[in-house]
């Protein structure tokens, strides 16, 4: 069958694998709203505090629940025999990894935009922040599923993959960071982020092109 | 310049110093520390042969 | 397969090594279609690697495959295998009829549609039951399933016999028969000796 | 490979075989060694006696002649990685897997260096021990992928899968570096303000900048006394079962 049906097809799996498990969407989603919880009990409630620090604490939140839900996107897959399966297919591995890349990120990525103007009016920021905020999660969370997924595809077969993966990602993250809670702060203060912005989708449009070839190449490499 | 004021370093003795010390000791364990497991390991080999 | 053309399969000066102990050196076969070949062994005398060597999940530490001619990766060598390996590959949250158009889906249509094939290994009737509801020997025919609906010449089988009963044994074996019979090869590992009269069996010891 | 001239092409065809790479890194050594030393002495001649004190910073910027040269080490040390890691991964050549593991634990010795010498420096002239500086904040983003290489290769204990895994790491890293560097250099400038860059430019003198070079030269003959070091006992690790480690240990008795 066509690529294109391969591709439609990974993705519709595991949406339909997410939805009859569930905990996959709701465990990093709850993570993202109780670390963020945790930082007004932690450094004390004062508003303009808390205003001040906001966009760093969202985005830092939700590069930790990024960073946690990435063990989902291969490890049942890798399990069960279900990769060897996808890298026997005679489709280009990469693009069956960008599906399972996106099917991961429409779970444990969108979600964290759902709830992140919730949690903007937790941490009291000004309405006009707001849409740079969602923009930015929109532009930047596809990026670390897409970084994630080369530091997972690199440690799936590990017994104990959890602590080095997050030695291997969550420095390649910095730049995301950077610049989406920049344009959130100068957002606030009613700047102009179009540089911030620009640069993200720059990041997101080079990460889509370049991560699911060396992600392909560790599955293969972890396979064996 | 006398030698004191060589080791002195305009005041700055401590942090330039301790820069070079530090450096010297980093860069001299990445050579012996290779050299002292190549050593170990080629006598744990030499050990094996003899024992077959 | 539709054209009945003859293909082969062959692996030359082939050796692997794993943690300082050489499991095979210097190993050769040759397979066209039509035939069977089977690794013998103790455990842990490489047949599954040689196995997965095959698959190209390992490189061999010498050596190279080739299919009909050309090196694995330079021919449509993964368009016409199907691996059914020690893991199963099957989701346990999906249905039968979901993990098998999934399997499709990777691959291309071949000799059978999904239900004549959910017939032929004797689990008409389940198809909207979720996987995870099988027993072992329904999960290993499932998985066998694959082998049908998709199109392929070489089917590499690690321990296809092990969790069935003797009706299963005599399934697969009917099975692998009639996949013969219709040009395609195949390579096993198995603890079972196999019984099949009518094809031509290759053997490789590896111990 | 046409472009290349003969005897190149049969140099690395040579090197490329083990026994023969031991036997002539064994021979070279003596002469990096003696190189190292000479371009040492030189530099720090220059460097700490020769060199009049800056005239802002006084003899602390003296730390420039090991901070500057480390600082650059560990971006060379990280490109060269990734480079001998994609060699060893297009052409599955062993001994550029070596070379590449064996880079980065001198890598990431120099990106320390580097952030320890750079807040001994900055302890005089900024009052605090550490400033979120670009280049400081670079080398310790730096410093944290140089351990997600050597983590990433203990953790996998089939070694040449280990050196697959290492070599595909490197290589995004080397991607990603630029764009880091970036970002943190950016970032800098919006929230710190040009304040603490005369640390980047002491106005260069002649007779500060020679000695500097020469470092930086020493520094990358230290690079590859350290990492054939570290690249022979790799190498003997690996090739332990080889009929030409077992001649070598036989004939040594």
């Amino acid at each position: 069958m066509s690529l294109s049906h391969a591709f439609f097809a990974v993705i519709r799996r595991d949406l339909v694998l997410a939805l009859r498990r569930r905990s996959e969407i709701a465990n990093p989603l709850l993570f993202f709203i109780l670390v963020i919880t945790l930082f007004p009990l932690g450094i004390g409630a004062q508003p303009h505090l808390l205003q001040a620090i906001a966009p760093g604490i969202i985005w830092v939140s939700a590069l930790l629940a990024a960073m946690l839900s990435l063990d989902s996107l291969f490890r049942s897959d890798f399990d069960d025999g279900s990769l060897e399966q996808i890298l026997l297919s005679p489709h280009p591995t990469s693009v069956l990894v960008l599906a399972k890349i996106i099917a991961h990120w429409l779970v444990t990525g969108l979600p964290l935009l759902i709830v992140a103007p919730l949690l903007a009016v937790f941490l009291g920021m000004p309405n006009h922040s707001l849409g740079i905020l969602l923009l930015t999660l929109l532009l930047g969370t596809p990026v670390l599923s897409l970084i994630g997924a080369i530091g997972v595809a690199l440690t799936v077969g590990l017994r104990r993959g959890g602590m080095i993966l997050s030695l291997l990602v969550l420095p390649l993250y910095v730049p995301v960071l950077i610049f989406a809670g920049n344009a959130v702060q100068m957002a606030g203060s009613g700047l102009p982020v179009d540089a911030q912005i620009n640069i993200l989708i720059a990041i997101l449009l080079m990460a889509l092109v370049l991560a699911p070839m060396p992600t392909a190449a560790a599955l293969k490499m972890s396979i064996n | 310049m006398t030698m004191q004021e060589f080791f002195a370093m305009g005041g700055y003795a401590f942090y330039v110093w301790t820069s070079y010390g530090l450096t010297l000791i980093v860069l001299l364990a990445n050579i012996i520390i290779p050299v002292v497991q190549r050593k170990q390991f080629l006598r744990s080999l030499a050990l094996k042969q003899k024992r077959q | 397969m539709q054209t009945q053309s003859i293909h082969s399969l062959e692996g030359s000066g082939l050796s692997c090594i794993r943690d300082d102990r050489v499991l095979f050196e210097e190993l050769a076969f040759e397979l066209v279609s039509g035939q069977v070949l089977l690794l013998e062994g103790k455990n842990g005398s490489g047949k599954t690697s040689l196995l997965r060597i095959l698959c190209g999940f390992r490189e061999p530490d010498a050596g190279e495959i080739n299919w009909c001619g050309d090196a694995v990766n330079d021919s449509p060598f993964y368009a016409q295998m199907a691996y059914v390996g020690h893991l199963d590959g099957i989701k346990k949250e999906l249905t039968v009829r979901e993990n098998l158009k999934m399997s499709l889906a990777l691959s291309s249509p071949g000799q059978y549609p999904i239900h004549e094939a959910l017939a032929k290994v004797h689990m008409a009737g389940y198809d909207d039951v979720l996987a995870q509801a099988l027993s072992a020997g329904q999960k290993r025919r499932l998985s066998l399933a694959r082998l049908l609906i998709t199109e392929n010449v070489l089917w590499i089988l690690d321990e296809p016999f092990t969790s069935l009963d003797k009706q299963g044994i005599a399934l697969i074996e009917t099975l692998m028969t009639e996949h013969c019979a219709s040009g395609g090869m195949i390579v096993l590992t198995s603890h079972h000796d196999i019984d099949l009269p009518d094809v031509d069996v290759q053997r490789i010891n590896l111990s | 490979m046409f472009l290349i001239p003969d005897p190149v092409v049969r140099f690395f065809h040579r090197m490329a075989s083990p026994p023969h790479f031991y036997a002539f890194t064994q021979r070279l050594m003596p002469w990096l060694v003696v190189i190292f030393l000479l371009l040492t002495a030189a530099g720090l001649y220059g460097g700490l006696y020769l060199a009049p004190a800056d005239y802002q910073q006084g003899d602390s910027y003296r730390i420039i002649y090991i901070h500057v040269p480390s600082a650059w080490m560990s971006l060379f040390i990280y490109v060269v990685m990734a480079v001998a890691g994609a060699i060893g991964l297009v052409w599955r050549i062993k001994l550029a897997e070596i070379v590449a593991i064996s880079s980065a634990p001198v890598g990431a010795s120099f990106t320390f260096i580097a952030l320890v010498t750079g807040s001994l420096w900055g302890k005089p002239m900024w009052g605090t021990w550490w400033v979120w500086d670009a280049r400081l904040t670079s080398e310790l983003i730096l410093l944290f992928l140089y351990l997600g290489v050597i983590g990433l290769y203990g953790a996998i204990d089939d070694k040449r899968t280990a050196s697959r895994a290492v070599a595909i790491l490197a290589l995004v890293g080397v991607v990603n570096i630029p764009i880091i560097h970036y970002s943190v250099e950016w970032w800098n400038t919006l929230h710190q303000g040009p304040t603490v860059t005369k640390m980047d430019k002491p106005s260069i003198h002649v007779t500060m900048l020679i000695p500097l070079l020469l470092m930086a030269l020493s520094f990358k003959f230290y690079y590859l006394i350290a990492m054939l070091q570290r690249a022979r006992t790799e190498l003997l690790l690996r090739e332990r079962n080889a009929q030409w480690v077992k001649a070598m240990i036989l004939e040594s008795k």
